[in-house]
C-alpha cells in the first residue's frame, strides 16, 4: 500500500480513537460519584450552593449534550477550563508534557542503552555465569515495587552519594542543565524495572533465534558471537521485542505518576492523579487524549518498523 | 599423518542424550575416514544414517547438548580440540558447507546479496564495496543465477527452492575454501542446472585445489564426479574405496541393495496403461479440450479432478516503505488438467514456476487470474521445504495425527494405530512419532510430510519435490506406495519433480514448464521417446 | 524447537515456590497471632523469638500478616495474569490473524484501554462494583490484557505467513484450529516470559494501588499493602518493609526461575 | 537587624524557650500538603488555602494565638447593645500590596463581594442587611436578628475595589505580597515592605510548596529543600527531632466516629452508646499518634478554651462488658455489622479507622473498612449522607456556632442526620443571647446535650506537629487553621 495513504489511514483510525476514549472518559465521569463542584465547595456546601455551582458550570444539562459540546469545543482546539486552576487546560498541560516527555525519553534512553546491550551479554552464553547473574539481577529488581525503588534512589543518590537535592526540581528555563542532572533519578528509578523486563524479553527471544539453521549458516561463515548476534539474530529477535519496548514506553508514560510523586516532579502523571481526585474532567480528558496520541503513533511506528524488520509482513 | 591428507576423521561417534530414558543415543557410530587433498569424497547412504551430523561435526556446528567422541584433524590440526575463536577462523575461509535444508538456512530478514557478501565481508576485508558487489553477483552467476543484479535484492522467501540452494552453493564458494562440504547441493536443481554447477564443482576443485565432500542421494551424479564413496547406513562406515570398487563391485549387502534401488528409465517396460496418447505432440492443448463445455455453465467432466484454465500468477515487490509496488508475472498463461486416478508430472527449470503453479492451485496465492476449478477437493500438498511447512513446535506423532483429527472421526487409539501405520509405510521407525522435526534428518522430514499428506487417503494431492532428500531405496519404497495408494483409492497427484528418473517412475503424463509456461505436454513415454521443444531435449540430454 | 535441559534455575525456582506456597497454606490454617491483633505495647517492636518478624505500628505480628498477605498477592497476581492473558491473548490470535478492519478496530480499542488512566479504570470499577480483593482482580485483569494482545498479535503477523500454517490450513483445519492448536504453541518462549513479566507486574500493580489506597482494604494484609504501609517506618522499623519486601522478591524470583526454564 | 522595642506588643514572638535574636531578611520553604483551590480569599475554601492566603490578606479584624480576634484593617470596633450593629474604624497607613491605600470603598466592596459570592453556603450572612459608611474612616454592618458571633466572619479579606483578578493576580493587605503561583508546586509570596506594623515581617521571600505526597515528607525535610512542614505523623516527628524543631500544638479538629442517625441500628441512642463504651479512645490515641492529643466528649475542641465542655471527655469510660449489655438491650445480642467509609487521603483517620474496627471485635461488632477518594466523601457520605458511618476530622471558624451548628435538624451540614427537638432550641438561644456568660452555659449544654446523645462518637483532637528549621524561630501555633510566617525569622 502506498505509505501516504496508510498515514491517512492511521490518522482517520486515530481519531476514531479519538473520539472512542473521550466518549469512554466521559462516561467513566458520570459512572464515579463526586464531582468538581462538591470538591471546590468542599464542607461548606450546601444544596442551594451547589445547585447554583452546577447550573453556572452546565453541569445540569443532559450527559450527551455536554459531551458533543465539549466535543465541538475540543474539534475546535479548545479543551475548556480546569475546574480546580481555572486557567485553560492548555496552558496547564504545556509545561507538564514537556516534563513528562523529558522524563519518558530519559527513562526509554536509559531502557534503551542498558536492556539491549545487557540482553545480548546475557543470551551470548546461556546458562553461563553473566547470564545466571544478569538474570538473577533483573529478577530482582523487577520484583521491587517502583515507590520503593524512587525511595531508594533517593536515598543512595541524594542522601548517601549527594548527586541531588530530593524534592529540589529545576524546571528546564531555570536551568536546563539542572533540569536534566535531577531528572536522571527518577529516570533511573523508572527504567530500572522496566530494563530488566526487556532484557527478560530479549533473551528469550534472543535464545529462540539461536536455536535456528540461520545461526548456524551464519556460524558457518566464521562469524563470531558477536558477528553473529548484531548481524543476524538481533534483527530478527527484535521483532516481538519492539512491540514490548513500545509497550513499555506508553506505560512509562501513562503511569510515571508515582515517580513523579515520589520525587516531586510536576508532570502530566501527577496531573492526572490531582485531576482525578479533583474530578477535574477538562484536564483529565485532555491528558488522556494526549496518551492516546501517543501511544498511536508508537504503535504506528512499531508497525512500520514491523515490515522493515520482517520482509514477510505487509502492512494492510 | 600423510601430508596429502587433508581431513582425518578418527573414530567419531555422536550421540543424542535422551531426555526421558537419560541414555545416549548414537547416530554416528565410531566411523573413520580420511580426505585427500584435491579429492571429491562422496558419501551417500540411508536417509537418517548420519551424514549431515557427520558433516555438521566436521563444521563445530553441532547442537550444543550433543556428545562427540573421537578427533577430527583438518590439516594436522585436531578441530574438536580447537578452542572457538581458532575454530571459527577456518569456518568459512578454510572450510566453507552447503547446508541440506536452503530455506531455514537463510537469514528471512536478510537481503540475498548481503548474506552472500558477507563471506567476503569476513574473510577479504581489504575488498571496496563495490568489488565486494562485483564479485556476489559474479559468484551467483557462477552457481547458474544469471540475473545476479535482481537476486541481490530478494529476500529467501522469494526464490524458489532451487535458487535459494544456488544461492548456499555460491556462498560456500565466494571464498574459495580449501575444504567444501556440499550436504546435497543439487536435490532442488533440475538436471540442466545440476549439469551446470556439477561442472562448476568439478572445475572449481581442479583450479582451486578445493576437497570436497560431497553428500548425495544421487547415484549418478556421485559417480560423475567422485573420487572415492563412502556408504553409510545407521550410524556405521558400511564400505569405503573408489568409484569403480563400489558401483562396480561393491562388497557389502546395504551397498549392494542400494544400487540395485537406483531407478532406470527402461522406456520398452513402461507400460503403458494410460489411454492418453491422443495428446501427444500437443504444444498447447487445443480448444477442444480446455473449453469442452460452454464456460457459463461449466461442469468439469466427471474424470477430471482438477482443471487450469489460463492462469496468471503474479507477485508483488515491494522495495522500501516509500516505493511503490510492482508486480512479476511468474506462472503464464497455464492450462491443464489432472484426471481421476491420474498422475500428472511437472518437470522444469529451477524458478520457472512450478511451485508458484502448485501453491495457487491449493489455493495459497491469491494474486491470479485465470481459472481453476477443483470440485469438492480438498487437496493435500508436501511442500518442497518440509521443514518449514510442518509445525516446529510438535512432535511427529502429532503431526501426523493432525489429519485425521480433522477429517476422520477415528477414535484416538485408531487414530494411533494409523499413525504408526503409516510411519511404517514410509519407512520410518515408530520411535521417531516422539521426535520433533528439529531432531530428525532431511529425508526423515521429507517422509514426515509425505506421510502427513497421504494419511488421510486424500483424492488429490499435489506433491512439491516429494522425494528429492531421499536415498534410492527409500525413494523406491515410497514411489511404490504412492503408487499403491493411487491404485487402491484411484488417488490423483499432481507431482512436481526435477528428477526424471522418479518423474518416468510415477506419472502418466508430463508438462514441461520453462520460464513460467508450459512449453510442453505429453504422455510420459511419448515424451521421453520423442521430446518436441528445445529444452525438453536438452533435459533429457543430461539424463539419458 | 528443541527440548531444553532442566537447570539449577529450574530446581531452585522449584524450591523457593514450594516454599513460599507452603507458607502461604499454612497461612491460610494458622498463622503465629491472629495477623490483625493489635497491641499497644509492642508497637514496632524488632524481631524477637515470640515474633519472628517483629511487629508493626499496631504491633501487629508481621509474620502473621505476611503469611495471609502472601496468600492475598499471590492470588491477585494469579487471577489477574490469568485473566489478562487468557483474553489478551484471544484478541491478540484474532487480530493478528484476520487483520484488516476487525485488527484495526480491536488494536484501536486496545489502544485505548492501554491509555486509559489505570486509577481511574480502578475507581469505575470500585464504583460499579465496590473495593476488595476480586474488584482489584477485574481492574488489574483488564488493565493486563492489552499488553498480551499486543505481543500476541505480533506473533500472530509473524507466523501467519508460515508455511506450515498454509499447511494446516489444507489440512482442513478451521481457523480457530489454526490460531490455538497451531500457531499458538509456537508464540511459547515469548508467551512464556510474558506470563512472568505479567506475573511481576501484577504483584507490583497491586501494590501500587494499594498505594493508591484502591487496593485491598486495611485491616486486611497482602504484601503491596504492607510494602506502601511500611514505608514511613523505613528508618524507624526496617523490618517492617523487609520481610514483605522478601516476600515480594522471593516469589517473583521463584515465579520466573521457574518460568524460564520451562 | 531587628528592634525589638519597636516590635508590636501583640507581634511578639510566642514563647521560644530561650529566644535569640531575630535577624530580618531571608527565604523559607513552607511545605504545605494541599494544592490551593483559589487564590481568591473570597472563593478559597479550603483550610489549606486559607492556611497560606493568612499571610497575603487581612480581614478587619483578625485571630490572634489565644483565639482571641484583634483589630487588623480596622483599628477599634464596637457592637451594639442588642448585638444588631457593628462598627468598625479604619487603620490609617494601611495600604495594598500595590501601593494605594485602604479606603471605606474597598472595604465595603470586598464585604459585599464575599456576602454575595458566600451566602448560600454560610448562611449567617444573610442576617446582614447592609455595609455602609458612615465617614471615610468608618463603616458600619447592620443585621437583621442579634448575632454577636459574626464577628468571627469578618476575618475575610480585604481586596481593592473593584478589584476582578484575585484569582491570578491577588493584591491584599497582609504581611506578605504575592509573587507568583504554579498549580500544584508553590506559592511564592515576598516581604511587604509597607504593612502597617513597623519592621514586620522578618523573612524577604516565603515559598509554599505544594507536597502531595506524604510519604516524600521526610527526605524533603532531610534533604534541606523544605524549612516548615506542620500536620507531621508522631512517627515522622520521631524521626526528625533530631534535625528538626518538633513543634507541637492542637490540630483544633473534632475528629470522630461519625456515625448516621437513620440507618440502622445507629437510629437507636444505645447502640450509639454502646460502640463509645466499647470504643477505648486512649487507646487509640496512644496507637495512632504515641498519646499525643486530647480525648474529647462532645462536638468542640480544647483549644476553644471558652466554650470548650471539659467535663464530657470521660463521660462514657471504655468498658465492654456495658456496651455488651447495652447492645443486648438494643435488640443486638450477637453484635452486628457495619461500614466504616474513611477518605483515603486521611491516613491518621484510616489509622483510627483499623483500631475501631479491632477494638469493636471485642464487643462483637464487626466493622469493614471502606477507603473512599475525597470526593467520593464528599458526594456520597457528606452530601448524599450514603453512609453508616464514617471517620473524618470537623473544623471551625473562630465563632462557636460554627462549630455545633451543623446538628441542628435541618442544617445543610447535618451529615450524620442527628435531629433533636431541644438541640434545636437550645442553639437557637445561644445564637440570640447578647449575654456572654449566658452564651456561655448554652453552648455547654449544647455539647452535653450531643454528648448524651451520643449523636456520634466524639474521639479526640489529634495534635498538631510541625516540624521547623532548627535556624528558624517564632513559629506560633493558632486555634485555627493559619501558618502565620510574619512571626518567623532566622536566627542571630
Ligand atoms: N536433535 C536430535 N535428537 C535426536 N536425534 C537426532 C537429532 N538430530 C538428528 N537426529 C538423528 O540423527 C540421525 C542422523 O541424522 P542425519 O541428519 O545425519 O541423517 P542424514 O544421513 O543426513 O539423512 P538424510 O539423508 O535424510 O538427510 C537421524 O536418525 C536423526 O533422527
Ligand atoms: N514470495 C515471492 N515473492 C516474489 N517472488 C517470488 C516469490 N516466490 C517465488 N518467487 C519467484 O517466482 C519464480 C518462480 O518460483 P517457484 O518457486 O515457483 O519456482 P520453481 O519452479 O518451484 O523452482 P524450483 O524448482 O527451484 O523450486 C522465481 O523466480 C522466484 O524468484
Ligand atoms: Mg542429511
Ligand atoms: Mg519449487
Amino acid at each position: 500500500m502506498n505509505t501516504i495513504k496508510l498515514i491517512i489511514k492511521k490518522i482517520a483510525s486515530l481519531f476514531a480513537t479519538l473520539i472512542i476514549v473521550s466518549l469512554i472518559t466521559f462516561l467513566a465521569f458520570q459512572v464515579i460519584p463526586g464531582d468538581s463542584v462538591l470538591i471546590s465547595l468542599g464542607t461548606n456546601a450546601t444544596e442551594e450552593a451547589i445547585e447554583q455551582r452546577r447550573e453556572e458550570l452546565g453541569l445540569n444539562e443532559n450527559v450527551f449534550v455536554r459531551y458533543f459540546k465539549w466535543l465541538g469545543n475540543a474539534a475546535k482546539g479548545d479543551f475548556g477550563t480546569s475546574s480546580q486552576y481555572h486557567i485553560k487546560v492548555s496552558e496547564l498541560i504545556g509545561e507538564r508534557l514537556s516534563i513528562t516527555i523529558w522524563l519518558t525519553i530519559i527513562s526509554v534512553v536509559f531502557v534503551l542503552l542498558i536492556s539491549i546491550p545487557l540482553g545480548i551479554l546475557a543470551s551470548n552464553r546461556v546458562d553461563g555465569w553473566i547470564d545466571r547473574i544478569v538474570v538473577f539481577l533483573t529478577q530482582i529488581t523487577m520484583a521491587i515495587p517502583p515507590f520503593f525503588l524512587g525511595i531508594i534512589i533517593t536515598l543512595i543518590f541524594g542522601f548517601i552519594l549527594r548527586l541531588f537535592t530530593p524534592g529540589r526540581f529545576y524546571y528546564p528555563a531555570e536551568s536546563f542543565n539542572k533540569f536534566i542532572s535531577f531528572m536522571v533519578f527518577p529516570g533511573l528509578a523508572i527504567a530500572i524495572p522496566k530494563i530488566a523486563m526487556v532484557v527478560k524479553f530479549l533473551r528469550s527471544s534472543i535464545i529462540r533465534q539461536l536455536d535456528t539453521d540461520y545461526v548456524r549458516t551464519a556460524k558457518s561463515k566464521g562469524h563470531t558471537r558477536a558477528g553473529i548476534m548484531y548481524n543476524h539474530v538481533l534483527k530478527n529477535a527484535l521483532i516481538p521485542v519492539i512491540t514490548f519496548i513500545a509497550m513499555v514506553i506508553a506505560d512509562i508514560l501513562a503511569n510515571s505518576i508515582i515517580i513523579e510523586e515520589v520525587f516531586g516532579i510536576p508532570g502530566l502523571g501527577r496531573l492526572l492523579v490531582m485531576s482525578i481526585s479533583n474530578r477535574d474532567y477538562a484536564v483529565v480528558q485532555a491528558i488522556v487524549l494526549l496518551i492516546v496520541i501517543i501511544i498511536v503513533f508508537l504503535n504506528f511506528v512499531v508497525d512500520i518498523l514491523y515490515q522493515y524488520l520482517d520482509p514477510k509482513v505487509r502492512i494492510k | 599423518m600423510e601430508d596429502n591428507i587433508l581431513i582425518y576423521v578418527r573414530n567419531i561417534t555422536i550421540g543424542f542424550p535422551n531426555l526421558k530414558t537419560k541414555d545416549i543415543q548414537n547416530v554416528v557410530k565410531n566411523i573413520s575416514f580420511q580426505v585427500k587433498k584435491g579429492e571429491i569424497l562422496g558419501v551417500v547412504g540411508e536417509s537418517g544414517s548420519g551424514k549431515s551430523m557427520t558433516a555438521l561435526c566436521m563444521m563445530g556446528l553441532l547442537p550444543k547438548d550433543v556428545l562427540v567422541k573421537g578427533s577430527i584433524y583438518f590439516n594436522g590440526i585436531d578441530l574438536l580440540g580447537l578452542n572457538e575463536d581458532d575454530l571459527r577462523r577456518l569456518k568459512g575461509k578454510e572450510m566453507s558447507m552447503v547446508f541440506q535444508e536452503p530455506m531455514t538456512s537463510l537469514n528471512p530478514s536478510m537481503k540475498i546479496g548481503r548474506q552472500v557478501e558477507e563471506m567476503l565481508v569476513l574473510h577479504e576485508a581489504n575488498l571496496s564495496k563495490e568489488e565486494r558487489r562485483k564479485r556476489t553477483i559474479e559468484a551467483l552467476g557462477q552457481a547458474g543465477l544469471s540475473s545476479g543484479e535482481t537476486i541481490y535484492d530478494k529476500y529467501p522467501h522469494q526464490l524458489s527452492g532451487g535458487m535459494r540452494q544456488r544461492v548456499m552453493i555460491a556462498m560456500a564458494m565466494i571464498c574459495k575454501p580449501k575444504l567444501l562440504i556440499a550436504d546435497e547441493p543439487t536435490t532442488a536443481l533440475d538436471v540442466t542446472t545440476q549439469a551446470k554447477i556439477i561442472e562448476l564443482i568439478k572445475e572449481i576443485c581442479e583450479v582451486n585445489g578445493t576437497t570436497i565432500i560431497f553428500i548425495s542421494h544421487d547415484l549418478s551424479v556421485v559417480r560423475k564426479i567422485c573420487d572415492r564413496v563412502l556408504v553409510m547406513e545407521d550410524g556405521n562406515l558400511v564400505e569405503e574405496g573408489s568409484i569403480e570398487e563400489i558401483f562396480t563391485n561393491p562388497k557389502k549387502s546395504y551397498t549392494k541393495k542400494l544400487l540395485k534401488a537406483i531407478p532406470i528409465i527402461d522406456l520398452d517396460n513402461k507400460i503403458e496403461k494410460q489411454n492418453v496418447s491422443k495428446e501427444f505432440k500437443l504444444l498447447k492443448p487445443t480448444d477442444s479440450e480446455i473449453n469442452s463445455s460452454p464456460i457459463n455453465n461449466y461442469k468439469l467432466d466427471s474424470d477430471r479432478i482438477l482443471e487450469v484454465k489460463n492462469l496468471n500468477v503474479y507477485y508483488q515487490d515491494q522495495k522500501g516503505l516509500l516505493a511503490k509496488e510492482t508486480m512479476t508475472h511468474i506462472v503464464k498463461d497455464v492450462s491443464l488438467y489432472v484426471k481421476r486416478g491420474e498422475t500428472l508430472g511437472i518437470v522444469g527449470e529451477s524458478g520457472s514456476g512450478k511451485s508458484t503453479l502448485s501453491k495457487t492451485i491449493v489455493g495459497m496465492i491469491d494474486n491470479y487470474d485465470g481459472e481453476i476449478i477443483l470440485p469438492n477437493i480438498k487437496p493435500q500438498m508436501v511442500f518442497q521445504d518440509p521443514y518449514s511447512s510442518l509445525n516446529p513446535v510438535k512432535k511427529v506423532g502429532w503431526i501426523l495425527e493432525e489429519p485425521l483429527k480433522l477429517q476422520t472421526k477415528l477414535k484416538k487409539e485408531e487414530r494411533k494405530e494409523r499413525v504408526r501405520q503409516i510411519l511404517r509405510d514410509v519407512d520410518l521407525d515408530e520411535k521417531y512419532a516422539d521426535y520433533y522435526l528439529s531432531e530428525l534428518s532431511g529425508g526423515q522430514r521429507q517422509r514426515v510430510a509425505i506421510g502427513a499428506s497421504l494419511i488421510v487417503n486424500p483424492e488429490f494431492i499435489v506433491l512439491d519435490e516429494p522425494v528429492s532428500a531421499l536415498d534410492v531405496t527409500v525413494q523406491h519404497q515410497i514411489i511404490e506406495l504412492l503408487k499403491r495408494l493411487k491404485r487402491q483409492y484411484n488417488l490423483s497427484y499432481l507431482f512436481i519433480s526435477h528428477d526424471l528418473n522418479v518423474v518416468y517412475q510415477i506419472c502418466d503424463r508430463v508438462c514441461v514448464m520453462y520460464n513460467g509456461e508450459i512449453i510442453e505436454r505429453a504422455p510420459i513415454r511419448e515424451l521421453f521417446v520423442n521430446p518436441q521443444h528445445e529444452y525438453t531435449k536438452k533435459l533429457l540430454k543430461s539424463v539419458i | 524447537m528443541r527440548r531444553r535441559k532442566k537447570n539449577i534455575s529450574f530446581y531452585l525456582g522449584l524450591i523457593i515456590i514450594s516454599l513460599v506456597i507452603i507458607f502461604v497454606v499454612m497461612g491460610i490454617f494458622w498463622t503465629p497471632y491472629d495477623p490483625n491483633g493489635m497491641s499497644a505495647a509492642l508497637k514496632n517492636s524488632p524481631p524477637s523469638l515470640a515474633h519472628l518478624f517483629g511487629t508493626d505500628n499496631f504491633g501487629r505480628d508481621i509474620l502473621s500478616r505476611v503469611m495471609v498477605g502472601a496468600k492475598t498477592t499471590f492470588l491477585v497476581a494469579f487471577f489477574t495474569v490469568l485473566i489478562g492473558a487468557s483474553i489478551g491473548t484471544i484478541i491478540g490470535a484474532l487480530t493478528g490473524y484476520y487483520g484488516g478492519l476487525f485488527d484495526e478496530v480491536l488494536m484501536r480499542l486496545n489502544d485505548g484501554l492501554a491509555s486509559f488512566p489505570s486509577i481511574l479504570l480502578a475507581l469505575v470499577f470500585v464504583s460499579i462494583i465496590g473495593t476488595g480483593k476480586y474488584n482489584i482482580i477485574l481492574a488489574l485483569g483488564v488493565l493486563f490484557i492489552p499488553s498480551y494482545a499486543r505481543i500476541i498479535r505480533s506473533e500472530f503477523i509473524t507466523l501467519k505467513e508460515k508455511d506450515f500454517v498454509k499447511n494446516a490450513e489444507l489440512m482442513g483445519a478451521n481457523d480457530f484450529r489454526i490460531m490455538f492448536v497451531h500457531i499458538l504453541p509456537n508464540t511459547k518462549p515469548i508467551f512464556i516470559s510474558s506470563v512472568s513479566i505479567g506475573f511481576n507486574n501484577a504483584v507490583l500493580a497491586e501494590s501500587s494501588l494499594s498505594y493508591l489506597n484502591l487496593g485491598v482494604q486495611p485491616p486486611d494484609a497482602s504484601l503491596g499493602r504492607m510494602l506502601s504501609e511500611a514505608q514511613p517506618y523505613l528508618f524507624t522499623a526496617p523490618w517492617y518493609v523487609i520481610f514483605p519486601g522478601i516476600m515480594i522478591i522471593l516469589m517473583i524470583l521463584g515465579f520466573s526461575l521457574l518460568n524460564d526454564s520451562v | 537587624s531587628g528592634d525589638k522595642n519597636n516590635v508590636d506588643n501583640e507581634q511578639t514572638p510566642a514563647a521560644d524557650e530561650t529566644p535569640r535574636t531575630p535577624r530580618y531578611g531571608g527565604s523559607v520553604v513552607v511545605g504545605t500538603l494541599q494544592d490551593l483551590d483559589s487564590l481568591d480569599p473570597h472563593k478559597a475554601v479550603a483550610a489549606g488555602t486559607k492556611e497560606v492566603l493568612f499571610n497575603v490578606f487581612e480581614g478587619l479584624v483578625k485571630p490572634d494565638e489565644s483565639g482571641e480576634l484583634i483589630p487588623a484593617v480596622a483599628s477599634d470596633y464596637t457592637i451594639s447593645e442588642d448585638g444588631k450593629v457593628y462598627t468598625f474604624t479604619l487603620r490609617d497607613n494601611v495600604v495594598f500590596h500595590n501601593g494605594e491605600k485602604v479606603t471605606v470603598a474597598d472595604v465595603i466592596y470586598s464585604l459585599n463581594r464575599y456576602i454575595s459570592l458566600n451566602k448560600q453556603m454560610e448562611p449567617v450572612l444573610s442576617n446582614i442587611i447592609e455595609v455602609k459608611e458612615i465617614d471615610d474612616k468608618t463603616i458600619e454592618i447592620s443585621l437583621n436578628e442579634t448575632d454577636t458571633e459574626l464577628i468571627g466572619f469578618l476575618t475575610i479579606g480585604i481586596i481593592p475595589n473593584e478589584y476582578d483578578e484575585s484569582a491570578t493576580k491577588p493584591i491584599g493587605t497582609g504581611p506578605f505580597k504575592f509573587l507568583s503561583y504554579t498549580p500544584m508546586e508553590s506559592f511564592k509570596v515576598v516581604r511587604n515592605e509597607d504593612y502597617y506594623l513597623e519592621n514586620t515581617p522578618y523573612l524577604d521571600e516565603v515559598i509554599f510548596k505544594v507536597i502531595t505526597n506524604t510519604d516524600s515528607v521526610i527526605m524533603d525535610l532531610l534533604s534541606g529543600s523544605v524549612d516548615i512542614l506542620a500536620y507531621l505523623t508522631s512517627n515522622q516527628a520521631k524521626q526528625l527531632e533530631n534535625d528538626f524543631n518538633i513543634e507541637e500544638g492542637n490540630m483544633n479538629l473534632v475528629q470522630g466516629l461519625f456515625l448516621n442517625n437513620e440507618v440502622e441500628p445507629f437510629n437507636k441512642k444505645e447502640v450509639r452508646q454502646a460502640l463509645y463504651h466499647g470504643i477505648d479512645r486512649q487507646g487509640i490515641l496512644d496507637m495512632v499518634a504515641d498519646g499525643k492529643g486530647e480525648i474529647i466528649g462532645s462536638n468542640m475542641f480544647p483549644g476553644f478554651a471558652k466554650y470548650y465542655n471539659k467535663d464530657l471527655a470521660n463521660l462514657y469510660e471504655y468498658n465492654p462488658e456495658k456496651a455488651k449489655t447495652l447492645l443486648s438491650d438494643a435488640g443486638y445480642p450477637n453484635g452486628f455489622t457495619f461500614t466504616i467509609t474513611v477518605p483515603s487521603n486521611y491516613p491518621y483517620h484510616v489509622d483510627t479507622a483499623q483500631v475501631i474496627v479491632e477494638q469493636l471485635k471485642q464487643i462483637g461488632v464487626d466493622a469493614t473498612i471502606k477507603q473512599v477518594e475525597w470526593a467520593t466523601w464528599l458526594s456520597d457520605v457528606y452530601s448524599a449522607r450514603n453512609y453508616e458511618s464514617t471517620i473524618i476530622g470537623l473544623d471551625a471558624k473562630l465563632a462557636p456556632r460554627d462549630v455545633l451548628e451543623r446538628y441542628q435538624s435541618d442544617a445543610s451540614g447535618n451529615f450524620v442526620n442527628y435531629s433533636s427537638q431541644e438541640f434545636d432550641e437550645v442553639f437557637e438561644k445561644a445564637t440570640r443571647t447578647t449575654d456572654d456568660s449566658e452564651k456561655v452555659a448554652y453552648y455547654m449544654e449544647l455539647q452535653e446535650l450531643l454528648a448524651n446523645d451520643a449523636a456520634s462518637i466524639y474521639l479526640q483532637d489529634p495534635s498538631l506537629l510541625v516540624a521547623v528549621n532548627k535556624e528558624l524561630g517564632g513559629y506560633t501555633f493558632y486555634p485555627v487553621y493559619v501558618q502565620d510566617m510574619s512571626k518567623v525569622y532566622y536566627k542571630e
